[in-house]
C-alpha cells in the first residue's frame, strides 16, 4: 500500500526553465548550459581529423556523408514525406558529379557544386508526380525508384553501365575531403535546425500533421514540398557527389539499398524531429559499422544485432533521451 | 468533498451497486485529470456524467473501461507521458482498476469512444460484425437487427465504408458498435455529437430502450438537455473533481447546472 | 498461349510472395521487412532438416512452417511490442531483424549453389503445345488456395474480423474486447507461417541462397503497392499485373527488361493512382 | 434576389455530387449577398458537408458550377479557392496537435493571400497571431495562446479553428457544426463574435444542428435532405413547412418521462 | 625457430559470399599451410612463415557498395600492412576502382577471380603506375575460344545447326557470351536469339520456350551468380527443352550438381577455368593432387568450377617470387613477379605486358589451360564429369541426347 502512494514526478531543471526565455539569460553557467550541448561537439568534430590516422579520417567522412543523407531524410519526414530512397538523392549527385567529371573534365570546384544544384533540382522534378502520395506510399516509391535507376543503368549501360566510371578527379588534399565533408553536414545540420524553426519549416511541419488543412490556409502545398525535395535532394546530392570524387569511382552501386537504409536506421537510433538526433545517429553507426569490421563475417549480423537492441531500449531515440536527462530530473512524490 | 459521499435517494426499481469507484486519480505527467472522484452506478441506472471540456469526463470513461491502462502501457513502453492510476474501482464488488480492457469486456462493459472512431476501411454490416468479437455466433444477427431497428439509416447504408460516412452517421455506428458487444454496462461518451435533433430525440428514447434490455448506461455530456428526460442520476464534473450529483430532478432544479449544461 | 500460361504461373509466384507480407501488414499495420528473410531461413530450415537429420520432405516443409510462424510470433513480443505505433522504428527494427537473419545464413555457408529443395513430384505435361512441370501446378494450386483462403478467412471468421478490426483502429478495437498484442503477435505468426509455406513450394523451383530475402521483400512490397496496400484483390491485382508484365517484356521487349517491370509499374501505378490499384486510403484518408 | 446592383458574392449552380452510386448532392442552386448570413440545416447525411467541400475544393463536383465574385472557380484546388477568400472551419477539427495554438494561424498567415492583402508585405506573424487570438477570446496573458494544441479542451479547437479561418482574412467564411462539442458557455461566447463578423461585413455560411443558436443569428436557411434542397427561406418560413418538420423536426422535442422511473 | 620470424601477410579482400570467393580463400590457406609445413618463404636468408589475413567485400550482387569494398580493402592494407594480396575483388567495379588503391599503398596483388577486360584497358593507359596488379587467372576471350572450339566440333561432328544464347546481364558475361555469338555467326550458324537476364531473374520460361519453339539444338549460356542460374537449370530440365547446354552455369558445373539440380544436369556441358578447379584430370596429376588434398583438408570437392586453381597457384607464384626477389620490397618484389614461370596447376604461368598470365589451347606445358566437360553416365549410371575438350585432356567423347538424335 505504501508505495502506491507515490509516483514519479518529471520536473524541469531550474535552470532551463530560466534560460528558456533566452533574454534572462544571466549567468554564466546559464549561457554555458545553453551552449555547450552545441559547441562542444561541433569542436570534437573540427579537431577530429587531426588527431585520428588516415583510416579513421576516412571512416569520418564516410559518418559525415550519412549524416548528410540522414538530415536529408530528417528534413523530408519533417514534412510528411517518409522517404526509403536516400540513395536516389545520392546516386544522383553522385552521378552528375562524376559524369561531368568524366565525360567533360570539369574539375572538382564546379562537379560538386553543380552536381549539389542539379541534384536538388532532378530529385524535386522525380518526385514530383508522387508528391502526393503519402506515408508508406511514398516510401515505397522512393525505394523504388533508385534500385529503378540503377537496373536502367544496368540494362541499358549508361556511364559505365555495370562497370561505373573510375579514375575521376580526385581531391588535392586527403584534409580538404574530409574538412568539406565535415563543414558540409555541419552547415546541413544548423541551417535544417534554423529553418525547421522559422515559419518556413513551421508550414513545411503542419504539412506533415494534415495537408488538408494546410489546404485550407491557402498555401500551394505542392509547392512547398518541392521545395523540400529540392533541399533534400541538394544535401543528399552534395553527399554523393563528395563521394563520388573521394573515392574518385562512380558506379550503379551509389543506388544501393545501404544508403538508403542507413540512414534512416541512423534517425531511429538517434531520435527523429530534431536533426541533431540524426547526426548523433550517424556518427554513432557507421563508426561502430567499421569498429566491427574486425569481427569478420559477422559483422553485419552483429551490427544488426546492436541497432535493434538499442532502438529496443530507447524507442524515442537516443537524442530525445539525453536532452530530456539533460533538461529534466525526475523525484518520487507523495500522492495527498 | 461531500458531494462525492452524498449518496442520492435511489430512484424506484434500481438494484444493486454495479460499478462504483472511490478516490479515482489519473495524471498524465504531472497534469491532474481526475482529482478524487468517486461514483456509483447500480444495476439498471441510466446515469449521466455532465462537464464541460476538459473535465475529466473522457478520462473518467477510459479509466472505467480499462481504455487507460492500455495508454498507461504504450506510453510507457515509449517513455512517453508517463500515467498515472490511484484510488479504487469496483465492478460487481470485485476490483478492475487494473484489469485489461478486453477483460473488462467479457465482464460486460463496453464504451463508445467519443468522436465516433469506428473501422473506417470496413463497411458498415463489417463493423458490426466485428463488434461480435466476443459473442460466438448465436444472437449476433439478433443484436445487429436490434440495432438497425434503432437507427433505420444504418440498415441503407450497411454496404457503404464505414470512413466515408457523414459525421452523424459514424456517430451512429459507433453506438451501434457497442451495443452489439452486449454490454451489461454500456459506456457513452458524447453521444449526442453530430447527431441532428431528431436523431437526438430518437438516441434519447433508444437510450430508455436499452435500459429496458437490462442494460446500465452510463453517458457523459456536455449539453444534456435532449438526454434530461431519460436519466436517472446526474454527476456533474468540473477540472476533474466532482461538484454536484443527485436526481434528475434536483439537476433540473439547480439553477447553476440548468444555465450551464441545459441550456435552459 | 506460353505466354499466358507463363504469365498466369509467375502471377501467382508474386502472390505467393506478397500474401503474408499483405496480411502482417493489413492487420497489425507493420510492414514486416524481415519478409524475405523469413522467407528463405525457413528454406534452410526445411533443407537442414531433410539433409542433417534426414527427414522427408514434406514433414521438414511443416516443421519449417511452424519455426517460422514462432519466429514471428517471437519477432512480436521480443522486438515489436515497445515501439508499436512508432512506424520507423518498426521498419528499422524488422528490417535490421531481416538483414541479420540472411546474414546469419549467409556466415553459415547458406549460400552458393548447392542447396536446394526436391520438388514434390518430378516431371510435367505439355499443354497447349507448352511444357510444365508438375511443381508449377503445385505452385498454382498453392496460390489459388492460400488467397482464396485468406480473403475468406480474413472476412468470415472471428478471428480474422478481429484481425481487420485491429488494422483500422487499434483503440476501438480494444474498447470492444480484441486483445491488440495478441493478434498483433497472431498476425506476424501467420506473415511468416505464409512466408514460409510460400518458400516450400517455390523454392524448388530454382536453387536458394540467402540473398533471395532481399529479392522476395522487393518483389513483396511490389505487389502490395501497386495494387494497394490493404486490399486482397488489390494484391492479385497487383501480382498479375506485375507478372505479366515481366514475362511480356522478357518476350517483346528484351529479358532484361524483366526487372525493371515492376519497379516502373510501381512508379506508375503510384503516379496516376496514388493509393494503388485497388486501395481506398487516398479517399478515406481525404475525407474531411 | 437576383439584383444586378448587388452581384451576389457567391453563386452555386445546379451543383451535384454522386460517389459512386451514392447522391450527397443533387442539383442545389443558392446565391449569396455579400454580408449574408447563411445558415445550412438537414439531416445527417443530408450532404452539407460535401456541399461545403464542393464549393472549398475539397470535393470535385460531378456537375455543375461554383462562381464566387462571379469567378468560376469548380474544381479549383482547394489551396486556389482560399486564396481567393473562401475559409473555413472543419466538422471533426483539424489542427496541428504538435503545436503551440498561436502557431496555427501563422500558417495562413504566410498565404500569399495575407501579404496581398497587406499590401505585399509579411507583418510580424508571431504577434498578429497572439492578436487574433485575443480577439478570439484567448487572452493574450493567458497560457494558452502558447500551449501546445494536443494538450487543450475540445472546445477550444473548435474556436481555434475558427480563429484559423479568420486568420486568411475571409471574404466568405463556411463553418462545419462548429458548435457541435462545444459547452454551453463557449456557445454562448462564440456566437456574438461570429454576430460581430457578419455585422463587420463577413459573408458567413454556418452549418449547425444547434437551431436555437443557430436561428437567433442567421438570415436565411437553406435545408438538405437527401442531397437536395428542399427548403430556403428565413428560419420561420422554413420551420414552417412540412416537409422539414417531417425531416428533420424534433426541435426541443420532450420526451415523456419513463413511467418506470418517474 | 622459424616462430621467431616475423611473418609475411598475405591479405585476401574478396567477397566471401561467393563461392568462387570462399573456395579461393581455403585453396590460399592450403597452399600456406603447405608452404609453412616447409618452414615458410625465404627472405633473403632468413625462412619466414606466410600469414593470411581476411577481408570481406561482401557480396557478389552489383548492388552490393563499392564504397564498402574499398573501405575493407583500404581498412586491410592500412591495418594489416599485408605484404601482398591474393585473390583480390570478386566484381568486375570492384577490382577496377580498387586499382588506384593498391598502387597509392604499392601492395602487389594477384587477382585471381574477377576478369574484367577492363583490366588491362585501364592498366594499359599508366602501365607503370598500375604495375603492382596481376591476374593470375584468364580472361574471356581465351574461356570463349574454349567454347567456341567445341562448337566448332559440335557442329562439324554433329550436325548441330541452331544456337540460342542466353547471358547474365553485366559487361564480363555479356563480353564472354558475345564472343561465342560472333563465332556462331562467322560460323554459319543459324542464331535464334542473344538475350541478356538480369542476375536475380526467376523465371526463364521465355528464353525456354523461345528455344523450344523455334528448334535451337544448342543453348550457349554464361551465368556467375548462383540464383538465376540455379532457377535456370532447373526450368531446363523441367521443361524438356531439346537442345544442348553448354557454357558457363555454375550450379550445372558444380560437383554437387547433381544434387542441386538433380538428374536433368546429363548431357549439359560447362567449361571450367582454368583446369584444377573443381575437377581432377587425369592427364594433369597436378589437378588430381590439389584437389585431393583439397578435399582431405576440406572434406570436399571445390563448389565453384573456377578460378580455385588460380588462388592455389597465385600463393605459389608469390613465394617463388619472394624467394627470387629475397626481399619484401614492393617493387622490386613486382619486377620477381614480372619473371615470373612457373608450373602449377593451371598449367605453366607466365605474365605478359598487361600482367596477365597467359593462357592457351595448345599446351599446358607452354601456357595455362581450360577444360570443358560434360556430364555423363558411366557404366553404373552414375552422373560424372567427363572431360571432353582440348583433346589432350579429354578422357570421353561428347554424346548428344537420345531425344536430339534424329
Ligand atoms: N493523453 C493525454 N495526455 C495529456 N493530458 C491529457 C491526455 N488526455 C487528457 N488529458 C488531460 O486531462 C484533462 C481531462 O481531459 P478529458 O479528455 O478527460 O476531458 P473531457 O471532459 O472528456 O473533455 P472534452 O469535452 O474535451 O471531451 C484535460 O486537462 C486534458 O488536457
Ligand atoms: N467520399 C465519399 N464516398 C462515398 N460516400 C460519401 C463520401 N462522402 C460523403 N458520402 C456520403 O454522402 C452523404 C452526405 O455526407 P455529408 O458528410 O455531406 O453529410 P452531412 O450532411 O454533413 O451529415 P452530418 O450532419 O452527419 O455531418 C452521406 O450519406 C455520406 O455517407
Ligand atoms: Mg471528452
Ligand atoms: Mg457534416
Amino acid at each position: 500500500m505504501a508505495e502506491r502512494d507515490f509516483r514519479k514526478k518529471r520536473l524541469d531543471r531550474g535552470i532551463k526553465a530560466r534560460s528558456d526565455t533566452i533574454f534572462a539569460v544571466a549567468s554564466t553557467k546559464e549561457i554555458l548550459y545553453l551552449l555547450a550541448p552545441r559547441f562542444v561537439p561541433v569542436a570534437i568534430l573540427l579537431l577530429l581529423p587531426l588527431f585520428l590516422e588516415s583510416y579513421w579520417n576516412k571512416v569520418l567522412v564516410y559518418a559525415c556523408i550519412y549524416g548528410l543523407l540522414a538530415l536529408s531524410w530528417d528534413f523530408l519526414a519533417s514534412c510528411g514525406l517518409f522517404s526509403l530512397g536516400q540513395s536516389l538523392f545520392f546516386g544522383l549527385g553522385a552521378y552528375i558529379a562524376g559524369a561531368l567529371n568524366y565525360y567533360f573534365h570539369l574539375p572538382t570546384v564546379v562537379t560538386i557544386p553543380v552536381a549539389t544544384l542539379a541534384g536538388g533540382v532532378l530529385c524535386a522534378a522525380l518526385l514530383s508526380p508522387v508528391m502526393r502520395l503519402r506515408g508508406v506510399y511514398f516510401a515505397m516509391v522512393t525505394l523504388m525508384l533508385p534500385l529503378l535507376l540503377m537496373k536502367v543503368v544496368e540494362t541499358t549501360g549508361v556511364f559505365g553501365g555495370t562497370h561505373g566510371l573510375s579514375s575521376l578527379a580526385g581531391f588535392p588534399h586527403e584534409m580538404l575531403a574530409i574538412y568539406l565533408a565535415i563543414i558540409g553536414f555541419l552547415v546541413c545540420l544548423f541551417l535544417f535546425r534554423r529553418i525547421m524553426n522559422a515559419d518556413y519549416g513551421l508550414i513545411l511541419r503542419a504539412i506533415r500533421d494534415d495537408d488538408r488543412s494546410v489546404m485550407s490556409g491557402g498555401i500551394n502545398i505542392y509547392w512547398r514540398k518541392s521545395q523540400a525535395l529540392f533541399i533534400a535532394g541538394a544535401a543528399g546530392s552534395f553527399a554523393g557527389a563528395l563521394m563520388t570524387h573521394h573515392y574518385q569511382f562512380v558506379g550503379m552501386s551509389t543506388f544501393a539499398l545501404d544508403y538508403s537504409i542507413l540512414p534512416v536506421a541512423a534517425v531511429a537510433l538517434g531520435g527523429p524531429g530534431t536533426f541533431a538526433g540524426a547526426a548523433l545517429g550517424s556518427m554513432i553507426l557507421v563508426p561502430l559499422s567499421e569498429a566491427l569490421r574486425a569481427l569478420g563475417g559477422l559483422r553485419i549480423a552483429i551490427y544488426c544485432g546492436i541497432l535493434i537492441v538499442s532502438i529496443i531500449l530507447l524507442p524515442e531515440g537516443f537524442f530525445h533521451y539525453l536532452a530530456r536527462k539533460y533538461h529534466q530530473f525526475e523525484r518520487i512524490e507523495k500522492i495527498k | 468533498m461531500e458531494a462525492a459521499e452524498h449518496t442520492t435517494k435511489q430512484p424506484n426499481g434500481a438494484g444493486d451497486i454495479l460499478l462504483s469507484g472511490k478516490h479515482l486519480m489519473v495524471f498524465f505527467e504531472n497534469a491532474l485529470a481526475l482529482n478524487d472522484l468517486s461514483i456509483e452506478v447500480r444495476r439498471g441506472e441510466i446515469v449521466a456524467v455532465l462537464g464541460s471540456n476538459s473535465a475529466g469526463k473522457t478520462t473518467l470513461m477510459n479509466t472505467i473501461s480499462g481504455l487507460i491502462v492500455d495508454m498507461k502501457k504504450k506510453e510507457q513502453r515509449r517513455g512517453g507521458v508517463r500515467i498515472t492510476l490511484r484510488g479504487e474501482l469496483r465492478y460487481k464488488g470485485e476490483e478492475i482498476l487494473t484489469l485489461k480492457p478486453s477483460e473488462r469486456v467479457k465482464r460486460g462493459i463496453v464504451l463508445s469512444q467519443e468522436r465516433h472512431p469506428i473501422f473506417r476501411d470496413s463497411d458498415v454490416l463489417e463493423n458490426l460484425k466485428i463488434a461480435g468479437y466476443l459473442k460466438r455466433a448465436g444472437n449476433l444477427k439478433e443484436r445487429i437487427q436490434f440495432v438497425f431497428e434503432l437507427f433505420p439509416v444504418l440498415k441503407k447504408l450497411r454496404r457503404r465504408k464505414a470512413g466515408l460516412l457523414s459525421g452523424g452517421e459514424q456517430q451512429m455506428l459507433a453506438i451501434g458498435i457497442a451495443l452489439v458487444a452486449d454490454p451489461e454496462l454500456m459506456l457513452m461518451d458524447e453521444p449526442l455529437l453530430g447527431l441532428s435533433p431528431l436523431l437526438q430525440a430518437d438516441l434519447a428514447r433508444a437510450i430508455r430502450d436499452i435500459r429496458q434490455q437490462g442494460i446500465t448506461v452510463l453517458v457523459t455530456e456536455q449539453f444534456a438537455r435532449p438526454l434530461l428526460p431519460v436519466i436517472d442520476r446526474g454527476y456533474v464534473v468540473e477540472n476533474g473533481m466532482l461538484v454536484f450529483a443527485g436526481t434528475r430532478d434536483e439537476l433540473f432544479d439547480n439553477p447553476e447546472v440548468r444555465a450551464a449544461y441545459l441550456g435552459m | 498461349m506460353s505466354l499466358l500460361i507463363y504469365g498466369l504461373i509467375n502471377s501467382v509466384i508474386l502472390a505467393l510472395y506478397t500474401v503474408g507480407f499483405s496480411l502482417t501488414y493489413g492487420i497489425s499495420g507493420i510492414a514486416n521487412f524481415a519478409h524475405g528473410a523469413l522467407y528463405i531461413l525457413s528454406g534452410f530450415a526445411a533443407w537442414t532438416f531433410m539433409n542433417a537429420a534426414g527427414l522427408p520432405f514434406w514433414l521438414s516443409g511443416i516443421l519449417a512452417v511452424l519455426i517460422s510462424a514462432i519466429i514471428g510470433f517471437v519477432f512480436y513480443w521480443v522486438l515489436l511490442l515497445r515501439l508499436r505505433g512508432i512506424p520507423l522504428a518498426e521498419l528499422i527494427v524488422t528490417f535490421a531483424a531481416g538483414v541479420a537473419i540472411l546474414e546469419l545464413l549467409t556466415w553459415k555457408g547458406f549460400y552458393g549453389i548447392r542447396y536446394s529443395l526436391p520438388v514434390l513430384v518430378r516431371g510435367g505435361v505439355e499443354i497447349f503445345g507448352v511444357g510444365i512441370d508438375y511443381q508449377r501446378f503445385i505452385v498454382l494450386a498453392c496460390g489459388v488456395f492460400l488467397v482464396v483462403g485468406l480473403w475468406l478467412f480474413v472476412h468470415h471468421t472471428r478471428i480474422g474480423l478481429a484481425f481487420r478490426a485491429m488494422a483500422q483502429n487499434e483503440r476501438t478495437a480494444l474498447s470492444i474486447g480484441i486483445e491488440s498484442d495478441w493478434i498483433g503477435s497472431l498476425s506476424l505468426a501467420f506473415g511468416a507461417a505464409l512466408a514460409a509455406v510460400a518458400a516450400m513450394v517455390v523454392l524448388p523451383l530454382g536453387v536458394m541462397e540467402s540473398t533471395i530475402g532481399y529479392e522476395v521483400l522487393i518483389y513483396a512490397l511490389a505487389v502490395a503497392i501497386v495494387g494497394g496496400l490493404e486490399s486482397t484483390l488489390g494484391m492479385i491485382a497487383g501480382s498479375f499485373l506485375i507478372g505479366y508484365g515481366q514475362i511480356a517484356a522478357a518476350r517483346y521487349i528484351g529479358a532484361k527488361w524483366m526487372i525493371i517491370v515492376p519497379l516502373a509499374a510501381i512508379v506508375f501505378v503510384l503516379a496516376v493512382r496514388p493509393s494503388g490499384l485497388f486501395g481506398k486510403f487516398k479517399e478515406l484518408e481525404e475525407r474531411v | 434576389m437576383t439584383t444586378s446592383s448587388n452581384e451576389p458574392i457567391l453563386r452555386v449552380e445546379r451543383l451535384k455530387k454522386n460517389f459512386g452510386g451514392v447522391l450527397a448532392v443533387y442539383d442545389v442552386s443558392f446565391e449569396l449577398k455579400r454580408g449574408e448570413f447563411l445558415g445550412i440545416i438537414g439531416p445527417n447525411g443530408s450532404g452539407k458537408t460535401t456541399l461545403v467541400n464542393l464549393i472549398t475544393g475539397f470535393v470535385r463536383p460531378s456537375g455543375g458550377r461554383v462562381l464566387f465574385k462571379g469567378k468560376n472557380i469548380t474544381g479549383k484546388m482547394p489551396y486556389k479557392i482560399a486564396d481567393l477568400g473562401i475559409a473555413r472551419t472543419f466538422q471533426m477539427v483539424r489542427l496541428f496537435y504538435n503545436l503551440p495554438a498561436y502557431k496555427n494561424l501563422i500558417i495562413p498567415l504566410c498565404s500569399s493571400r495575407v501579404r496581398r492583402m497587406r499590401g505585399g508585405k509579411y507583418g510580424e506573424k508571431d504577434d498578429e497571431a497572439v492578436d487574433l487570438l485575443d480577439d478570439m477570446g484567448f487572452e493574450r496573458d493567458s497560457y494558452v495562446p502558447y500551449k501546445q494544441v494536443g494538450t487543450l479542451p475540445h472546445g477550444y479547437l473548435k474556436r481555434l479553428d475558427l480563429a484559423r479561418a479568420m486568420a486568411l482574412r475571409p471574404e466568405l467564411l463556411i463553418l462545419d457544426e462548429l458548435f457541435s462539442g462545444m459547452s454551453m458557455s463557449e456557445v454562448a461566447s462564440t456566437l456574438p463574435l461570429i454576430e460581430k463578423f457578419n455585422r463587420e461585413g463577413l459573408t458567413i455560411i454556418m452549418i449547425e444542428h444547434r437551431l436555437k443558436e443557430l436561428f437567433r443569428v442567421v438570415d436565411r436557411v437553406l435545408v438538405l435532405n437527401f442531397g437536395e434542397k428542399i427548403a430556403e427561406g428565413t428560419p420561420d418560413e422554413v420551420m414552417a413547412e412540412d416537409e422539414v418538420k417531417k425531416a428533420y423536426l424534433g426541435i426541443d422535442v420532450e420526451i415523456p418521462p419513463d413511467p418506470g422511473t418517474a | 625457430p622459424a616462430g621467431a620470424a616475423k611473418p609475411i601477410v598475405i591479405g585476401v579482400p574478396t567477397s566471401l559470399y561467393t563461392p568462387f570467393g570462399r573456395d579461393g580463400l581455403k585453396a590460399v590457406k592450403l597452399a600456406v599451410e603447405e608452404l609453412n609445413a616447409k618452414g615458410g618463404v625465404k627472405v633473403g636468408s632468413e625462412k619466414r612463415p606466410l600469414k593470411v589475413v581476411v577481408a570481406d567485400t561482401r557480396g557478389g550482387e552489383p548492388s552490393t557498395p563499392v564504397h564498402d569494398a574499398l573501405m575493407a580493402y583500404e581498412r586491410l592494407i592500412t591495418k594489416e600492412k599485408p605484404d601482398a594480396i591474393v585473390i583480390g575483388a570478386f566484381r568486375s567495379e570492384v577490382l577496377i576502382a580498387s586499382m588506384d588503391l593498391v598502387s597509392k599503398y604499392k601492395v602487389p596483388q594477384l587477382g585471381t577471380i574477377a576478369q574484367s577486360p577492363g583490366f588491362q584497358k585501364k592498366f594499359m593507359k599508366d602501365p607503370k603506375k598500375y604495375k603492382y596488379l596481376f591476374r593470375v587467372t584468364t580472361d574471356a576471350l581465351v574461356d570463349a575460344t574454349y567454347l567456341n572450339n567445341t562448337l566448332d566440333i559440335l557442329k562439324n561432328k554433329y550436325g548441330l545447326k541452331t544456337a540460342y544464347f542466353i547471358y547474365q546481364d553485366t559487361l564480363w558475361a555479356k563480353a564472354f557470351s558475345g564472343l561465342m555469338s560472333k563465332h556462331c555467326k562467322k560460323t554459319g550458324w543459324k542464331q535464334i536469339g542473344f538475350d541478356g537476364y538480369a542476375a536475380g531473374a526467376t523465371d526463364f520460361s521465355p528464353a525456354l520456350t523461345k528455344a523450344k519453339d523455334e528448334k535451337a539444338d544448342l543453348i550457349g549460356m554464361v551465368w556467375d551468380v548462383p540464383l538465376g542460374a540455379g532457377v535456370f537449370a532447373k526450368q531446363y530440365a523441367a521443361m524438356k527443352v531439346p537442345a544442348l547446354l553448354i557454357g558457363f552455369i555454375p550450379p550445372m558445373a558444380s560437383p554437387m550438381a547433381v544434387k542441386t539440380v538433380g538428374p536433368g544436369v546429363e548431357y549439359a556441358m560447362s567449361i571450367e577455368f582454368p583446369v584444377g578447379a573443381s575437377l581432377p584430370l587425369k592427364k594433369l596429376p597436378k589437378t588430381v593432387d590439389f584437389l585431393s588434398k583439397f578435399k582431405k583438408k576440406y572434406g570436399s570437392l571445390p563448389e565453384a568450377a573456377a578460378v580455385n586453381s588460380s588462388a592455389y597457384d597465385a600463393v605459389f607464384i608469390l613465394a617463388e617470387a619472394i624467394e627470387r626477389a629475397g626481399t619484401l620490397d614492393p617493387d622490386k618484389l613486382v619486377a620477381a613477379l614480372e619473371k615470373t614461370d612457373y608450373k602449377g596447376v593451371s598449367g605453366r604461368i607466365r605474365f605478359n605486358k598487361q600482367h596477365i598470365a597467359v593462357f592457351g589451347t595448345k599446351d599446358p606445358n607452354e601456357t595455362g589451360v581450360c577444360v570443358i566437360f560434360q556430364w555423363q553416365k558411366d557404366a553404373s549410371g552414375k552422373l560424372r564429369r567427363v572431360p571432353v575438350y582440348p583433346d589432350f585432356l579429354a578422357e570421353g567423347k561428347i554424346q548428344l541426347p537420345p531425344w536430339m538424335k534424329k
